[in-house]
């Protein structure tokens, strides 16, 4: 028993190194291929000078940023100013635990997986209300006012739609529910929910259309207007981290994990096409953002509550009746 | 009856015949130019109003003997521009036409700015272009490197 | 949402400062707004950061060489108000202008109202969140530089015209190139209405956002294409028609509601009529001097004065010339759009959300070293 | 300012030239225009010129998370307190760029009995580099950010990121 309990251990520890080298390198690639692929979308290159194609760049702004001023205004609250840019931080990593990279390739496999992410992942709106509403100024509080809102809103239409699939799978363990995905992915069957999950993520990354915590034509640059350097950095970080996890949950619950389409792997061990996957939500999401304008507050939450609610309770309640009665 | 003739005929019967001066052509830019004492300037403006005008600008002019108000005021109508004046002495106060214009609010303050001319019951008259702290009326002939400050009469007589 | 607005507690007012440095505010604008929640309560616009002292510099010099301020008073349409002030000073003084001059003069004016509604276009998408079409309209419109700064040498700031003529005369690469630049633009309608105009989140965000109604337009002295979008077909170069406007077959847009919707329909149909005056100029093209050569080099305007109204990007402009004989002007006025478009926001905003104003503020296009002046 | 910057006592040459290294290649203008030459300076992020090549197309609206400051435009009396709150809420190391006549000297607007304008950036903020042109082609801005990075790196010769080579050929 105790030997387990080392191993179990000695695994997550190793695990957490591996996710946070893996989270961190794989942040400055989203932020350069976001750059890239904005780059591309408007007829110009993006970055190109800095290394073939610009592939340093985001290192650059990296170590650029470890050596900026750190300033913590006169005014501010200043602990929870410093601890709010690591508290955004930390769930983050927390979900990297259970995401199932593949059939072995997972920290901790654990049955609450699905629910334990987003237990977490609602904690980094507590950061951010904290980081805006500790920098006493005021697009930092409206951005941070805004953001709970929005958080909260989201947040339900989620989790209903992600109720529909552990209803069908009977399981909240992520590996149970990729397993179930091995001929026909839950996109096809929950089409609804999927798209309702995605919507919902997008609005829970704070992306555009739904970037309004951050508006820049508007708020400035939102909750974060107050922080420089490494700590602006973080937040910078931890969005785009938050971009991969939810597009990974999203191929482990609607698009068949690390399972090929259709059963078919075409020989492609499981990872492959699980990043694969990962990364065309990823790329979606940002054709997206340079695609639409932003949406207004008001209309963001009526959005939220008038549509998404209803039609995630009714395709549960639709889902919950055909698996009872056939 | 179009605006434009509406005003004419109320402003000829306001003032003294040869006070306004009409110019179909419109070579000056303006249909025809009234020049109104400053204790009727109020209800000329009115008048403007009410003939479904808007008020396009307000200006100053330094002379030497005098400053001179010119509010030029236009309708959605071809050539129907019509410019009010108003001379106004250096030590003179004239009455703010921002209650009958709102539009007039901001350029009174602009005048204000430029030449000092206070405008008497305007509700706001702090400084508009100028820095909250300024000290000079830079459009004013006494302000800085100047060409000429003639009397009124030199360039109108 | 004004139905929503009601009129709040004292104490929960808070003031925000947006401004001088915000990202769209175009420039130096500062508006204080009195907020309950994210509803506006009171907007104090305030402005003078870029006061320049154009009024007090014209009176130090001579008319020609107050012309480069012309340009840079609004910069994004340099060229119109370039060829107003040349164009007030000949009417002023009297100076001849050949045939030609004054087709060049529309052409190469008509090229800079539609880079300037352009980049409007552009701005006021990125205002609302979407970036892309910025992008795309600077592409467009780094054609239409390309091609004015064939002639005028010049990308942004133009002093072109001349009294009594232009400073260089058209060539037939320019004309090829502004023949194949309209074409261009018209095949990239679709894409801007496909991007923008049929966009859903678009037209949520300006329909009924920042309604002018035409008494509001009245009292303020509102102009332009704002007021063209609450349904007043007001243009000067249709009701005082200048230089060869009288010429061309064009409509004036209009809109019915006057909300922001309308206003971005106007500008965009207006473009479109910008195009149609450029095709009937440059096939009306007569041959002839370009410049009255005998154009006296000092010019003297009689003693007297001058209001000459134009229509620039954002409507009418005026300068108000006062001349005592002397080659430099004694008093000069410039009478801009923007000072009325600006101040009626003061009555817009109220009851608004923030989000809305942003997007009320782009929709009026408004340039603020020009209300400055 | 230029005697304010003390020698260090200790020198970390190598982690310094990294450091240095790594911020000209990515230098964050601060959105910020004043009047004409911000036109340009958009043109200059925009497609055919593209800021972002060089690393310096992130334009943050946040003084605080800016490092050159572009002043684009007239400094008029009224705007000369805000531009340098503006410049000392922008966090350390951080460079200006005075891009136009106008925020060099003054340009067309400076003249006997001017009195709404500071003629120059440099009377209010230290400048690092001068574009001059009015305004200044996107390919001058460009130059300047150019000239910007060398100086921070010490030469274009020690800018072995950069591939473009201002002073032609490519590294």
């Amino acid at each position: 028993m105790g030997s387990e309990m080392a191993s179990d251990w000695i695994r997550i520890i190793v695990g957490l190194i591996i996710v946070l080298a893996f989270s961190q390198l794989n942040a400055l690639f989203l932020v350069w291929l976001e750059r890239k692929v904005a780059g591309h979308i408007q007829l110009r290159y993006g970055p190109m000078e800095v290394g073939p194609h610009g592939i340093l760049q985001t290192i650059a702004d990296g170590i650029k940023l470890v050596g900026k001023e750190l300033i913590t205004p006169l005014s501010a609250d200043w602990k929870l100013f410093v601890i709010a840019p690591v508290l955004v931080f930390m769930p983050v990593l927390v979900a990297f635990l259970v995401l199932p990279f593949d059939e072995n390739l997972v920290i901790r496999d654990m049955n609450l997986g699905v629910l334990l992410i987003f237990a977490f992942s609602t904690l980094s709106v507590l950061a951010i209300l904290a980081g805006g509403w500790a920098a006493n100024n005021k697009y930092a509080l409206l951005g941070a006012i805004r953001s709970v809102a929005q958080n909260v809103a989201y947040e339900i239409p989620l989790l209903l739609a992600v109720l529909s699939v552990a209803l069908m799978t009977q399981s909240l363990r992520f590996s149970e529910i990729v397993a179930a995905q091995c001929r026909v992915w839950f996109i096809f069957l929950q089409p609804v929910a999927g798209l309702i999950f995605l919507i919902c993520a997008t609005a829970e990354t704070n992306r555009a259309p739904f970037d309004i915590p951050e508006a820049e034509s508007e708020l400035i640059a939102g909750f974060h207007t107050e922080y420089s350097g490494m700590r602006f950095g973080l937040f910078f970080l931890a969005e785009y981290t938050n971009m991969f996890i939810v597009s990974a949950v999203a191929t482990a619950l609607f698009f068949g994990g690390w399972h090929g389409p259709f059963g078919f792997s075409f020989g492609l061990p499981g990872i492959v096409w699980f990043l694969l996957k990962v990364y065309i939500l990823l790329f979606v999401i940002m054709w997206v953002r340079w695609t639409f304008p932003r949406v207004r507050f008001d209309q963001l939450m009526n959005f939220s509550w008038k549509v998404m609610l209803p039609l995630s309770l009714l395709n549960l309640i639709v889902t919950a009746a055909v698996l009872k009665f056939i | 009856m179009s605006n434009r003739e509406t005003i004419t005929q109320k402003l000829q019967a306001m003032l003294p015949a040869d006070d306004v001066c009409r110019d179909e052509s419109c070579q000056a830019g303006v249909l025809f130019s009234a020049q109104v004492p400053l204790a009727k300037l109020r209800d000329a403006m009115k008048e403007c109003d009410t003939a479904g005008y808007y008020l396009e600008s307000i200006t100053a002019l330094d002379f030497e003997d005098t400053f001179e108000l010119v509010y030029h005021l236009n309708c959605y109508e071809p050539r129907a521009r019509v410019a009010v004046r108003v001379l106004c002495g250096h030590d003179q106060s004239p009455a703010t036409v921002s209650d009958i214009f709102p539009s007039a609010l901001w350029q009174e303050r602009e005048v204000h700015d430029f030449f000092g001319i206070e405008f008497v019951g305007s509700p706001d008259m702090r400084p508009l272009l100028m820095p909250e702290d300024a000290d000079c009326y830079p459009l004013r002939k006494t302000f800085g490197k100047v060409y000429a400050y003639h009397k009124r009469d030199e360039i109108y007589g | 949402m004004a139905e929503q607005f009601q009129e709040p507690v004292v104490e929960q007012i808070y003031t925000l400062n947006l401004g001088p440095q915000h990202p769209s505010t175009h420039g130096v604008l500062r508006v204080l707004l009195d907020l309950d929640g994210e509803f506006i309560i009171k907007a104090d616009p305030v402005i003078g950061y870029g006061h320049r002292g154009h009024e007090k510099m014209a009176e130090n010099r001579t008319y020609k060489q107050f012309m480069p301020n012309s340009s840079r008073m609004d910069y994004l349409s340099g060229l119109l108000y370039n060829h107003g002030f040349v164009l007030a000073v000949e009417r002023f003084a009297g100076v001849e202008v050949p045939e030609r001059a004054k087709y060049i003069r529309v052409i190469c004016a008509e090229l800079n109202r539609i880079s300037s509604h352009l980049l409007w276009f552009g701005t006021y998408i990125m205002d609302l969140g979407g970036f892309t079409p910025f992008l795309y309209c600077f592409d467009d419109r780094e054609n239409i530089l390309d091609i004015l700064d064939r002639v005028t040498g010049s990308r942004l700031t133009y002093s072109y015209c001349r009294f009594g003529g232009v400073n260089r005369d058209l060539d037939g690469e320019f004309i090829s190139m502004t023949r194949a630049f309209i074409e261009r633009l018209r095949s990239r309608w679709t894409d801007y209405h496909n991007l923008v105009t049929k966009n859903v989140i678009f037209i949520h965000r300006t329909r009924d956002v920042g309604v002018i109604t035409p008494e509001l337009a009245r009292q303020y002295g509102v102009v332009g294409p704002n007021l063209r979008a609450c349904g007043i077909p007001f243009d000067v170069r249709k009701s005082e028609p200048y230089e060869v406007y009288d010429r061309f077959d064009f409509v004036i847009p209009t809109g019915t509601k006057g909300d922001a919707l309308d206003r971005y329909n106007v500008r965009l149909e207006e473009m479109e009529q910008s195009c149609r005056i450029i095709e009937q100029a440059l096939d009306q093209l007569p041959e002839g001097p370009h410049i009255n050569e005998v154009a006296p080099f000092k010019v003297k305007p009689p003693r007297g004065e001058i209001y000459f109204a134009f229509e620039s990007a954002r409507g009418l402009t005026a300068y108000y010339l006062v001349s005592d004989g002397s080659p430099y002007p004694y008093r000069c006025h410039i009478r801009v759009p923007s000072f009325g478009n600006l101040q009626v926001l003061t009555e817009v905003f109220r009851g608004t959300l923030v989000a809305d104003a942003i997007s009320i503020l782009g929709s009026i296009d408004v340039v603020i070293p020009e209300i400055d002046r | 300012m230029e005697s304010q910057r003390v020698e260090p006592v200790i020198k970390f040459a190598l982690l310094e030239d990294i450091l240095n290294l790594a911020r000209a290649n990515s230098l964050w203008p601060m959105t910020f225009g004043l009047a004409c030459c911000a036109i340009e300076m958009m043109a200059a992020g925009a497609s055919r010129f593209d800021l972002d090549r060089f690393g310096a197309g992130v334009f943050r609206p946040s003084p605080r998370q800016s490092d050159v400051m572009i002043v684009a435009g007239t400094i008029s009396k009224k705007m000369a307190p805000a531009i340098q709150m503006l410049w000392e809420q922008m966090p350390n190391p951080k460079w200006c760029i005075a891009m136009g006549n106008c925020a060099i000297s003054g340009g067309p607007f400076e003249y006997d009995g001017q009195y709404a304008i500071v003629p120059g950036a440099h009377l209010i903020v230290p400048v690092d580099i001068t574009v001059p042109g009015c305004p200044p082609r996107p390919e001058g801005l460009i130059q300047g950010i150019l000239a910007l990075e060398d100086k921070i790196t010490g030469g274009e010769h020690r800018n072995y990121l950069r591939r473009f080579r201002r002073m032609g050929g490519r590294g």
